[in-house]
């Protein structure tokens, strides 16, 4: 099966503006995109430019924009696409580095504003129990792979760049909702602004960029009722 | 580290909740208007009914009521379509200014048509 | 370095428009469109001031031009405006507040299908009137 | 430029984070990694990580020691073992208190499950006593690498470790006995650094990528290993490479064994269970090394699926509630790259290159060994995957890697900071980076595209997939070193099609190429030399393991003559080697 990939190129430190590249490949159904990525890097032009590593959706090095959606190369085939045009571009959003490398600085900057990490202290000498309802309230958000593909895709962020982003919303729902968790409060604090969780209006774009089917509007919507009950 | 961009501190919440209510509100108040301003066509086109209905108090406190909700829901709206861009403390604020003074202005006319009665 | 940055219309106009996209670009719309409506109401209305002067005659002027069939037409196209935003509206409270994000697309296709509906019918509503007057005119 | 830490720790898995979040506000610690830290392999990992907790049923360590050194065929050095798995519980409850979301049990404690060569005695009907499996792998779902990496990296930052992320370590310093630093591009500008500090910590995981079918990363090429090993470090045990029974056909990539361990069955083109031929009494949950050997037997004896080079895995019997709880991602995995619906029907599987058992050879206190002898590299740590200490042997059991890096790291964290009260920053040695440099300058001076180093990979790959696999031979091995020279020699005429500094993997993937050919070089002269059965390394041309000649660790150290290989005789502390059946 021969498919056409139609590719944006763009090295930052050379180039004016992007510009595209078509290849022609002869596929197996069956394929990944970033195979196929790799064998045009390999086989064509040497200077394409994505990251990856694990090849199988949990890394979350490579989340690009194919068709105009997000979502991570090593996890889509040539079937799941059902097009024998393949656009592919980098995560809007975010500054390009090269061809489909973005710059993830911002990205991780706003994982690091909800205090990203548990709050306790005082351990007990054995382990702190939770209730398996109580491991359940967490179990969808503790799935998130870093990959951005949620966060370049929300319309609200491409509005104001600002805005903290889905992912950094699922990070302080993760903590703020973790019973073992001393200081909801913290996380919390940091997406009660302006540029934080009232920035999403459920466009519902991020849940369909999430290559890990997490929900994040859902989690978000929890997060704005526990806002609610924290300021009446 | 700490974001530089992080926003001011006081809560979104209020304006967040407030926006779902009166929105509620303004359903209730939505359907008895289409009700009768086009159910029975006369009702809400004449001067001579609406003169009549008028007289009641209760319709008055459900038009002014509409129309605080209706412009509060509006504007509280706006405001939240203009904080998704990006833009200067300044211009935010002045736009925040004009749209108060605005929403004031046209609550007081629209006060002014139902109070005429 | 030199980074290059897509412009956020640019990523609006290529980025895949998923059933909630479209839900927020129309309730964005229709809600703007209802806030200027609101005013233009407001000053329309304004004719009611002067009842004690005229007794509602320009009042009935105006109505009388607004039972027209282009203004017709036009209340029409603002019901939709109206019937959308509190659609969707309600679907908004039940992703917030109920388990809607959940199911947020069938909710989607649920305020669609409602919205034509109603919308249909209150063509029906709107126009009858107007065909009934017409017809008893004509016999 | 130059950078100057006092300790600087290579690898952002478990092992890296593990003890930088222990050197974190002692000392002044960066942590380099050539994929930002989460992006880093352990967070594959899936199954479990084992310790005695006794949370689901009675354990005790003495238990888990005993199937690690028997695991191990008695490769793994019995002191080393005692230490990791008596740490164990607490490591554990350390990895709880930061914030590590394990699944619960229902009294609310860190869920257990069973998994392959954990076991327990009991004392059969006939007074006998057998050893069957326990539930001693503690688990988050089958994403239990994945919630410990993001928890370690939550605690780095947390405490402002310093991370040069996306840098790309080319070389050591090391001069006089003593390492000095060490030096790194920056991936994102193409320039070199130069790192000066008191102590060079590596954790820089698994080189899996050598084989065509694994379940490794791309970022797995064994770079830390090879760079040890240039540095005038020998490698310990390198011909010790696990094959994972369950990867997906054709692809590679992992299945849990934890799919086993919640009751898959392993099932031939007949539909049989054949590993009631190989392992009768823990049947599925055999040691990984005779899993795959029993499937690959299958395969070769033609009862492979439509007699194709796959058996199957069949979960169908477990129950849909189950797989979903705790199997998620295996059930994601199977539908999107197979098209298999656990639920409904058996998944294709095939062996697949996993684990490293060997590596930079370490003290208990992750210090790295110059020789047979014992002499310590002063400055220079190693922990984790590319570390062989060696608790693993010729065979890995699961879930006991993830321990090895926690507690490695951990250990290895604690011994720098000891190290660090008294030591002081050694001179660097001038144009440290000289060799590096010119090495770079010359491929982006190349002006053609001589030989495609991709073309040599993939030669490399299926051929160590072939004759340096599962089964070995002599003569297999002996062709594999002819190729690897060959390749070698190729390799030298490669060249550099993209001449941008910018965030350029085209160099990347290039050196990397070099680090697969140097270690797989050692891998397969230590395989050739290592006359027996064991563990990992089963020759077709000998029989069974030799107890009298083999009980040793293979030195393989860089002469100007080539491979030079020497021995360390096995520690055994308790345990005699005995048979191993299961
Ligand atoms: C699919 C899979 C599943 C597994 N499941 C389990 C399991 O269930 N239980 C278990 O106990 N074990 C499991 N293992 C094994 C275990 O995950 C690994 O052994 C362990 O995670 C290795 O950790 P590490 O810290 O040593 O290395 P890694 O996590 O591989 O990290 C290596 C680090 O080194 C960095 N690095 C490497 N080279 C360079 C360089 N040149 N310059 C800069 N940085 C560099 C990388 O960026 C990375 O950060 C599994 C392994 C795989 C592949
Ligand atoms: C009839 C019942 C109505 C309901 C249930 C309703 C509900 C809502 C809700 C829930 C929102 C918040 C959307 C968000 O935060 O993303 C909203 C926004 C808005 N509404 Fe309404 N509304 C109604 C009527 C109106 C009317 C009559 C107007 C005009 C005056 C109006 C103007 C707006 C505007 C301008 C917005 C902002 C749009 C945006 O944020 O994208 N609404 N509405
Ligand atoms: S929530 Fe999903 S899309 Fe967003 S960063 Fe995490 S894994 Fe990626
Ligand atoms: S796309 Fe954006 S607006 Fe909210 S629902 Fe997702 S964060
Ligand atoms: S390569 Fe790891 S997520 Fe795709």
């Amino acid at each position: 099966m021969q498919v056409t990939f139609s590719i944006q190129r763009y090295d930052s430190s050379k180039d004016k503006k992007p510009y595209r590249q078509e290849f022609k490949l002869d596929v197996e159904p069956t394929d990944r995109i970033l195979d196929c990525l790799d064998r045009i890097k390999w086989d064509f032009e040497g200077s394409l430019t994505y990251r990856r590593s694990c090849s199988h959706g949990i890394c979350g090095s490579d989340a690009i924009n194919i068709n105009g959606k997000n979502m991570l190369a090593c996890q889509v085939l040539i079937q799941d696409i059902k097009k024998k045009r393949i656009k592919i571009d980098p995560i809007p959003g975010m500054p390009i580095i090269k061809d489909l490398v973005v710059d993830t600085t911002d990205f991780f900057a706003k994982y690091e504003v909800v205090k990203p990490y548990l709050i306790a202290k005082n351990p007990p000498p054995k382990e702190r129990f939770q209730s398996v309802a109580d491991r359940a309230l967490i179990d969808e958000a503790v799935n998130c792979i870093l990959c951005g593909a949620c966060t370049s895709s929300c319309p609200s962020m491409w509005g104001n760049p600002n805005y903290l982003g889905p992912a950094a919303m699922l990070k302080a729902y993760r903590f703020a909702f973790d019973s073992r968790d001393e200081a909801p409060a913290e996380h919390l604090e940091a997406i009660d602004t302006s540029d934080g969780v009232w920035r999403c209006h459920t466009i519902f774009n991020c849940v369909e960029a999430c290559p890990k089917e997490i929900n994040l509007t859902w989690h978000i919507s929890q997060l704005k009722k526990k806002m609610v009950e924290r300021e009446l | 580290m700490s974001y530089k961009h992080l926003g001011s501190r006081n809560s979104g919440a209020p304006g967040w909740l407030f926006q779902r209510i009166t929105g509620i509100v303004l359903i209730v108040a939505m359907v008895g208007h289409y009700i009768l301003m086009h159910y029975t066509p006369t009702s809400g086109h004449s001067f001579a009914s609406t003169f009549e209905r008028m007289q009641n108090p209760l319709w008055k406190v459900f038009y002014l009521s509409f129309v605080v909700v209706g412009i509060y829901h509006g504007l509280n709206g706006v405001w939240g379509v203009v904080r998704d861009f990006k833009m200067k403390r300044w211009l935010s604020m002045t736009i925040l200014g004009a749209m108060i003074i605005l929403g004031i202005a046209f609550a007081v006319f629209g006060f002014m048509n139902v109070l005429v009665f | 370095m030199n980074f290059y940055q897509s412009g956020w219309t640019k990523v609006l106009t290529t980025y895949h428009r998923f059933a909630g996209s479209w839900a927020w670009i129309f309730h964005r719309i229709s809600g703007l469109a209802l806030t200027a409506y609101i005013f233009m109401h407001i000053i329309a209305l304004s004719n009611l001031q002067k009842h004690k002067i005229d007794g509602g005659k320009a009042f009935n002027e105006e109505m009388a031009l607004f039972s027209s069939p282009f203004f017709l037409v036009i209340e029409w196209l603002l019901f939709a405006f109206v019937l959308y935003h509190t659609l969707n509206g309600i679907r908004i409270v039940l992703v917030d507040f109920a388990n809607g994000a959940r199911y947020h697309k069938q909710l989607h296709y649920a305020v669609v299908t409602i919205g034509v509906i109603a919308f249909i019918a209150m063509g029906y509503v709107i126009f009858s009137h107007q065909v009934n007057k017409t017809v008893a005119m004509l016999f | 430029m130059i950078h100057k830490h006092d300790v600087l720790i290579v690898g952002a898995g478990l092992a890296g984070l593990r003890a930088a979040v222990e050197l974190a506000g002692k000392a002044d610690v960066a942590v380099l990694s050539k994929v930002f830290p989460t992006r880093s392999h352990s967070g594959a990992a899936q199954g479990g990580i084992a310790a005695a907790l006794g949370n689901e049923e009675e354990d005790h360590v003495e238990w888990h020691i005993f199937d690690t050194v028997k695991g191990s065929d008695y490769l793994g050095d019995q002191d080393a073992i005692e230490m990791m798995v008596s740490e164990a519980p607490e490591v554990i409850i350390e990895l709880e208190h930061m914030g590590v979301p394990f699944s619960r049990t229902k009294e609310g404690k860190i869920a257990q499950r069973q998994f392959g060569g954990h076991t327990r005695p009991k004392v059969g009907a006939d007074g006998k006593e057998t050893r069957v499996a326990i539930q001693r792998a503690c688990y988050a779902a089958d994403r239990t690498g994945h919630v410990i990496l993001h928890t370690l990296y939550e605690q780095c930052v947390k405490h402002n470790v310093h991370f040069y992320s996306e840098y790309y370590v080319v070389s050591l310093i090391v001069k006089d006995g003593v390492c000095r630093g060490l030096v790194a591009f920056d991936i994102q500008t193409g320039e070199l650094h130069t790192f000066h500090a008191k102590a060079v910590m590596f954790g820089t995981g698994g080189y899996g990528r050598a084989w065509k079918i694994t379940s490794n990363a791309y970022a797995n090429t064994g770079d830390g290993v090879a760079i040890a090993y240039r540095a005038g470090i020998p490698l310990e045990d390198m011909e010790f490479v696990q094959f994972h029974p369950t990867g997906l056909w054709k692809l590679g990539i992992l299945v849990t064994e934890g799919a086993r361990g919640e009751g898959g069955y392993l099932k031939n083109k007949n539909g049989e269970r054949f590993m009631k031929n190989y392992a009768p009494t823990v049947m599925e949950l055999a040691p990984r090394d005779m899993v795959t050997r029993s499937i690959t037997t299958e395969i070769l004896e033609g009862r492979g699926i439509d007699g194709k080079d796959y058996v199957h895995l069949d979960l169908t019997h477990v129950g849909e509630a189950t797989l979903k709880e705790r199997l998620p991602e295996i059930i994601g995995f199977a539908k999107t790259y197979v098209g298999v619906d656990p639920v409904k029907a058996p998944i294709p599987i095939q062996p697949t290159a996993h684990y490293s058992m060997g590596g930079i050879p370490t003290s208990l206190f992750g210090e790295v060994y110059l020789d047979e002898k014992g002499t310590i590299l002063t400055g220079f740590y190693a922990a984790g995957e590319c570390a062989c200490i060696s608790v693993h042997g010729a065979n890995r059991l699961g879930t006991n890697s993830l321990l090895d890096g926690v507690v490695h790291g951990r250990r290895t964290g604690k011994q720098i900071a000891k190290f660090l009260q008294t030591a002081e920053f050694s001179e660097l040695p001038e144009n440290a980076d000289t060799a590096d440099r010119a090495r770079i300058d010359e491929l982006f001076a190349s002006t053609n595209f001589k030989e495609s180093y991709h073309h040599i990979k993939d030669t490399l790959r299926d051929n160590m997939m072939a004759k340096a696999g599962v089964y070995r031979n002599e003569k297999d091995l002996k062709e594999m070193k002819q190729i690897i020279h060959e390749l070698r020699e190729k390799y030298k005429n490669v060249g550099l099609r993209d001449k941008s500094k910018n965030f350029n993997t085209e160099l990347m993937e290039v050196l990397e190429l070099g680090h697969l050919l140097e270690f797989s070089e050692v891998v397969v002269e230590g395989a050739i030399a290592r006359q027996e059965c064991r563990g990992a390394h089963w020759r077709t041309d000998f029989e069974k393991r030799d107890d009298t000649n083999w009980m040793k660790h293979t030195f393989a150290f860089r002469t100007e003559k080539g491979i030079e290989l020497k021995y360390k005789p096995v520690t055994v502390t308790k345990y005699q080697p005995m048979e191993r059946k299961y």
